[in-house]
């Protein structure tokens, strides 16, 4: 078991590959043929498309807000990978990523960012809770959901997300508390980006890390590296096992770096410095797994099957009997085409149809009470003499 | 039909709810094995196992939120926060997620869930016992808000409150929970949520009250008699969705309202009701509408209640002012 | 004199306490190196010291749950929280401590500290970043709760409840952090907390409002002069305590009044507003004191927001309908 | 350091005094006199002398409701007796004990459940807080006085105490996050009486131990005998040390046992059983004492100190030489003018003056609003005319 043999409290890190894609803990390494990998490569880059082309969307006026996980893709593509259509997937606000694994569409994102509800209202995906905003509030949410599925004996884990900094909320500690106290299956991760807007962990806590707050709730707890597919690919399957073995929770701690700003409207230059950034370039996501896949010898499109499985050495490698330009040739033009595929959902989302003024007032009860029908046509003769008066 | 208080008839309509849907669940601090401390959850566990009738460790915060998890999930989950002034931990909970959960999502997640907590003065309780917290919950859109004034009541309320798909604060008002005793059917029976009831009929004034006070609203009645006022009395079941029409055609045909809580009365539900009257019946109003309500400080520890609770002495007094207006 | 947005109003209102007072201290998420996301605390950590201007980890309870403590250990903390969608986490400390420790301790511990925060909608935010949770503060005994409407009163309303040794609750108005710009003293000065201010006179109709609506209610009597409707308008200033006598001089003088603000309408400040105008001016009203605010809904995303915003327009007609009557 | 020596993690207790009240860990017993563990006992003995007389008071239905602190004493005549004037004090609701110790008058403590709020205007008491009822939130007024003993450079220490229940609601963890976050002089108690009104702490978290959750902040953290004076005296030496050294906030889970009822309103035996209690009855933390003390040769009142430091043996006690009737001999006696002490405080609070109608208004507000007086006013009028129809 990976939680006994990295235990946070000696503040041990699990990696299984190094920041140039080698593996250095080769007895930890999951069985992933070179299809998985190529998926999982194909799964970040994709969400990297789309997250970049976001965030300029934003900048063009075209939407009015966005939280980037530029740098965080890994973490959620191993968690997209592993997790069942019927695991719930309880979000915070910056997990794109494993939304679009679980079914959301880029749509549905885009739209709840050009400020429409609909955005959270998932015609595709199954069991996925829409953003939610109050940080640490959703953590609850995952631990209740988690006693439905004890409660109805059924085969189903509950992954919720929150960052480093929503490791500080009352909330947080009691979800943690109320799922251990129920043994419920809840793969609680924290995505430490090591920042909370402006503020560094550092000032977030003075725990050694964060994983080691699982053993104030009694329950297993491991610092991953959130860089690293392959660690976070483990992680999440053992801790899935555990969870859907019925023996409780799991508290994963995914180690990582925001590498855009917090939303749009942030500008990180204020608290970090050009250094770290640096720093933490080297450690990209899928820069790293780009590295693994060449010293591998693994394509990023199908066509290698027949190749893989054999190691090569780099210098093999760059011996010239495989370039890197062949492995990952097609990249220019897939990174084209999920462009296309991302304008194809913003458009979408752009033209969806236009805000009413009953989409006030619809959903605000099941079953609406006189007191907002009276409200809305108070409006409406409002809206009429405004017509009257043109 | 047998004889109930308030505890035993919420603790049938639980029964009945338990017996007939699984999806129904309850917990919260010592509602499991004591039964809760005002014995309103007693039996339950035992009869329908721990799984369905539970203690929870100690958050407010987490009862809410974890009951909103399993509402969302399907089931149908009924907590209690002990007191009143035990109800804030919760707070972020019920206004950021609970209330909002059907309008966040257009209908996709549904939070149907009871929030229940006995509330309100006259106990001689230490702080944070005693407080009527109705006007800061019906203030927040999503969220019903009921308190029943009789046994009948209570399991008629807490029925419609489980049946619905949206999510309800059902305050129980404590002082209340043995002292009445009804006649109230074995049988399941609901009354709607959103519909105010005419307690007594009468001609010069209207009181309009909910939950413990109406009691205090008749004796004041039965005292205002004597002096010549006939007065109708309003109970109002629900906060919110408040039932307007019943209360505005009282007031059109008394001409006189007087409202009678327990709450600070400053931005409450005391001052929801004088614009209710003045929106509903102005031309007919042959006086300001009057609050007798809290005054606005914390409920005083029990030396000092006496001044603080609203009694039928002082509901007198306020009809009298009204009517010599 | 400097020409001064709010930000700046509010920036320089900081400095000048900090500077004469070492027991002010200013802390919340963000608020210290960045100098908080709308950067009103911008300089003063550098000027004086991470020990005064700092960041806090991310827990709102604990941030208003520790500046009591400092407060009652003799500092004058000012704490944000980062928008009136989380507040609520600290709702309990807030409700249960802050605005009672006086009352409880009787005198023995003060709780000398201000609650500040943006609220408001009207900038295309996302859930929880446009709320308007006034009455929800205005009930709660024991807290004085402000909202400028520029920075001059800004300024001097932020220095008043520095110096105060009551809790205060402190609602910026984030719309017009820096769209109005204005002569602002650049000495000290204060403005009283619990005084309206009478921005407009006029005869024909009394709008009352604050914060942000400031602006737009003047708008609207711009074009109610068009319709020959003269309008007084009344910046409360201060939600609590109210200023019952500024409000209740105006609507007799007018007979008729409109209360505008943003915050869902039921069980609202302005029900209250509409009890004080019956229980002051009842025999002067000629019309139903009406409001114009929010629907009982969350405030929507903002596609769906210029439907629940109160406009100029919406102002005017809701004017003309009271003129009417 | 005993924090290095009884690791929580390894769910460690420490002890010094075993059931019979033999030293089995002599290398941590604190350096007390006889006069010490004799003020000890007789603020023990007082305490639960007062402890008892409250409950016979409220069911003679002379006070409102009452929580008892029978079987906790030890925890707090150490503190007690620790806690300087200007260290701050910050209690829950079940620190009778301790708050006497700290200066507040039981008179105040009677008149506060005889319902009246000037029982928390502590006259000659200092630095104090009130009984602070919301469960938890108490918690983070200390971090908060804390930050301001370190912002001012005082040589003070907090003592905040929460139940173990308690450790469950989101304001524990943020207090102790706080508070390790600014490195401010905090010694957090927990007093572990294994009950949250009917709910066993083996329900309230899945933690090995209470102590541990310092762990999740980065604190010092011990799990200590709660009905060992000596064990609990150590400790906290060793904790103020180190919080007034400036190294920070400490933890301590004082594992006790609440003997009587959650409060008067409360029957134990709705949800426990008697054979549990009989087995803590062995370890009262007064009984305990009471036997080291006869098996150190220590007596009860003064007159003994010649005689004190030589350990006896309990063979060369029981052979007669000593008797324990000799060494105990004034404690009915004593007993019986604690009694009338407590006697004349309860009577003092239940004379004091009557409560009125200015005491509802008068501390709202520091400056009292016009509204309220307007609302006195209204209230004054209404008594003179109730006056007038008599
Ligand atoms: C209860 C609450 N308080 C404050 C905020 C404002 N806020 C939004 S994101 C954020 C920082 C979150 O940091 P972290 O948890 O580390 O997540 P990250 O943004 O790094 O993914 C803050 C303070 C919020 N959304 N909810
Ligand atoms: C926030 C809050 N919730 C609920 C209560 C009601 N309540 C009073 S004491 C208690 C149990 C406390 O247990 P613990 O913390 O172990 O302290 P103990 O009573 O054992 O000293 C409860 C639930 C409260 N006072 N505050
Ligand atoms: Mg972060
Ligand atoms: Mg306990």
């Amino acid at each position: 078991m990976i939680f006994n043999d990295f235990n946070p409290a000696e503040d041990k890190l699990f990696r299984i590959m190094d920041d140039e894609g080698r593996v250095i803990n080769p007895e930890y390494m999951p069985e992933v043929n070179p299809e998985t990998i190529r998926k999982a490569y194909q799964s970040m880059l994709f969400a990297r498309t789309a997250d970049l082309m976001a965030v300029s969307y934003q900048r063009q006026g075209r939407m009015f807000t966005y939280p980037p996980i530029l740098g965080q893709e890994a973490i959620q593509a191993a968690a997209g990978m592993l997790i069942r259509r019927d695991d719930w997937l309880v979000p915070a606000f910056r997990e794109m990523a494993i939304m679009l694994a679980k079914g959301v569409s880029l749509k549905e994102i885009f739209l709840y960012y050009l400020g429409n509800e609909e955005g959270s209202n998932f015609k595709d995906a199954h069991h996925v809770l829409p953003i939610c905003v109050p940080i640490g509030s959703q953590y609850l949410h995952a631990t209740g959901i988690a006693y439905e599925v004890k409660y109805n004996k059924k085969d189903e884990v509950v992954f919720p997300f929150i960052g480093d900094g929503g490791t500080s909320e009352g909330d947080f500690s009691e979800a943690l508390n109320f799922a251990a106290v129920w043994q419920v299956p809840v793969v609680f991760t924290i995505q430490n980006n090591q920042y909370a807007i402006s503020v560094p962990v550092q000032r977030q806590t003075r725990s050694i890390n964060l994983a080691v707050k699982s053993v104030a709730f009694g329950m297993p707890g491991i610092k991953v590296d959130g860089n690293d597919f392959f660690a976070m690919y483990k992680a999440y399957q053992e801790a899935i096992q555990w969870a859907r073995d019925g023996k409780g929770p799991v508290l994963i701690e995914a180690y990582t770096y925001r590498k855009g700003a917090h939303t749009t409207s942030d500008d990180p230059s204020k608290y970090r410095t050009k250094e770290e950034e640096k720093l933490w370039e080297a450690k990209d996501p899928l820069l790293r797994l780009k590295k693994h896949m060449e010293l591998n010898n693994i394509s990023l499109m199908e066509k290698e099957e027949n190749v893989a499985q054999t190691d090569l050495s780099p210098a093999e490698l760059h011996s010239g009997i495989i370039t890197k330009d062949d492995l990952f040739a097609g990249e220019d033009t897939l990174i084209e085409s999920y462009k296309e595929e991302v304008d194809r959902q913003f458009i979408a989302a752009e033209t969806f149809r236009a805000y009413e003024l009953d989409d006030v007032f619809k959903h605000m009860y099941v079953e609406m009470p006189d007191e907002l029908a009276r409200q809305k046509a108070d409006y409406e003769q409002f809206l009429r003499w405004k017509e009257a008066r043109r | 039909m047998s004889v109930m208080n308030m505890v035993q008839a919420l603790n049938n309509a639980f029964d009945i709810k338990l017996a007939e849907d699984r999806s129904v669940v309850m917990f919260g601090e010592d509602v499991g094995l004591e039964g809760g401390v005002f014995r309103v959850t007693e039996g339950l566990q035992k009869k329908y196992g721990v799984e369905r009738v539970f203690d929870s460790p100690l958050a407010e915060s987490a009862i809410v939120g974890t009951g909103l998890g399993m509402a969302m999930a399907g089931l149908r989950p009924i907590v209690e926060l002990q007191f009143d002034g035990f109800t804030y931990p919760a707070f972020n909970q019920i206004i950021s997620n609970v209330s909002r959960m059907n309008n966040r999502t257009r209908g996709m997640y549904k939070a149907p869930m009871v929030i229940r907590f006995p509330y309100g003065g006259a106990i001689n309780a230490i702080e944070h016992h005693s407080e009527s917290p109705e006007s800061l919950y019906a203030h927040i859109p999503g969220l019903k808000v009921v308190v029943p004034s009789t046994p009948h009541d209570a399991k008629g309320l807490m029925i419609s409150a489980i049946e619905t798909d949206d999510p309800v604060i059902f305050m129980e008002p404590k002082r209340i929970y043995r002292a009445i005793k009804q006649e109230v059917s074995d049988e399941k029976f609901s009354i709607p949520i959103g519909k105010a009831k005419i307690v007594q009929e009468g001609t010069d004034i209207t009181l309009i009250t909910f939950g413990a006070l109406v009691r205090e609203c008749q004796k004041a009645a039965e005292m205002a008699k004597a002096e010549g006022i006939s007065v109708e009395i309003v109970d109002l079941r629900t906060i919110y969705p408040i039932d307007r029409e019943t209360v505005g055609a009282s007031i059109r045909k008394t001409g006189r309202v007087l409202i009678v809580a327990e709450a600070p009365q400053s931005f409450s539900v005391g001052s929801e009701l004088v614009t209710i009257a003045n929106e509903e019946a102005f031309l007919s109003l042959e006086a300001p509408p009057r609050r007798v309500m809290g005054f606005d400080t914390i409920v005083p520890l029990a030396q000092g209640e006496k001044f603080y609770l609203v009694t039928p002495e002082r509901i007198l007094y306020e009809m009298i002012q009204l009517k010599n207006y």
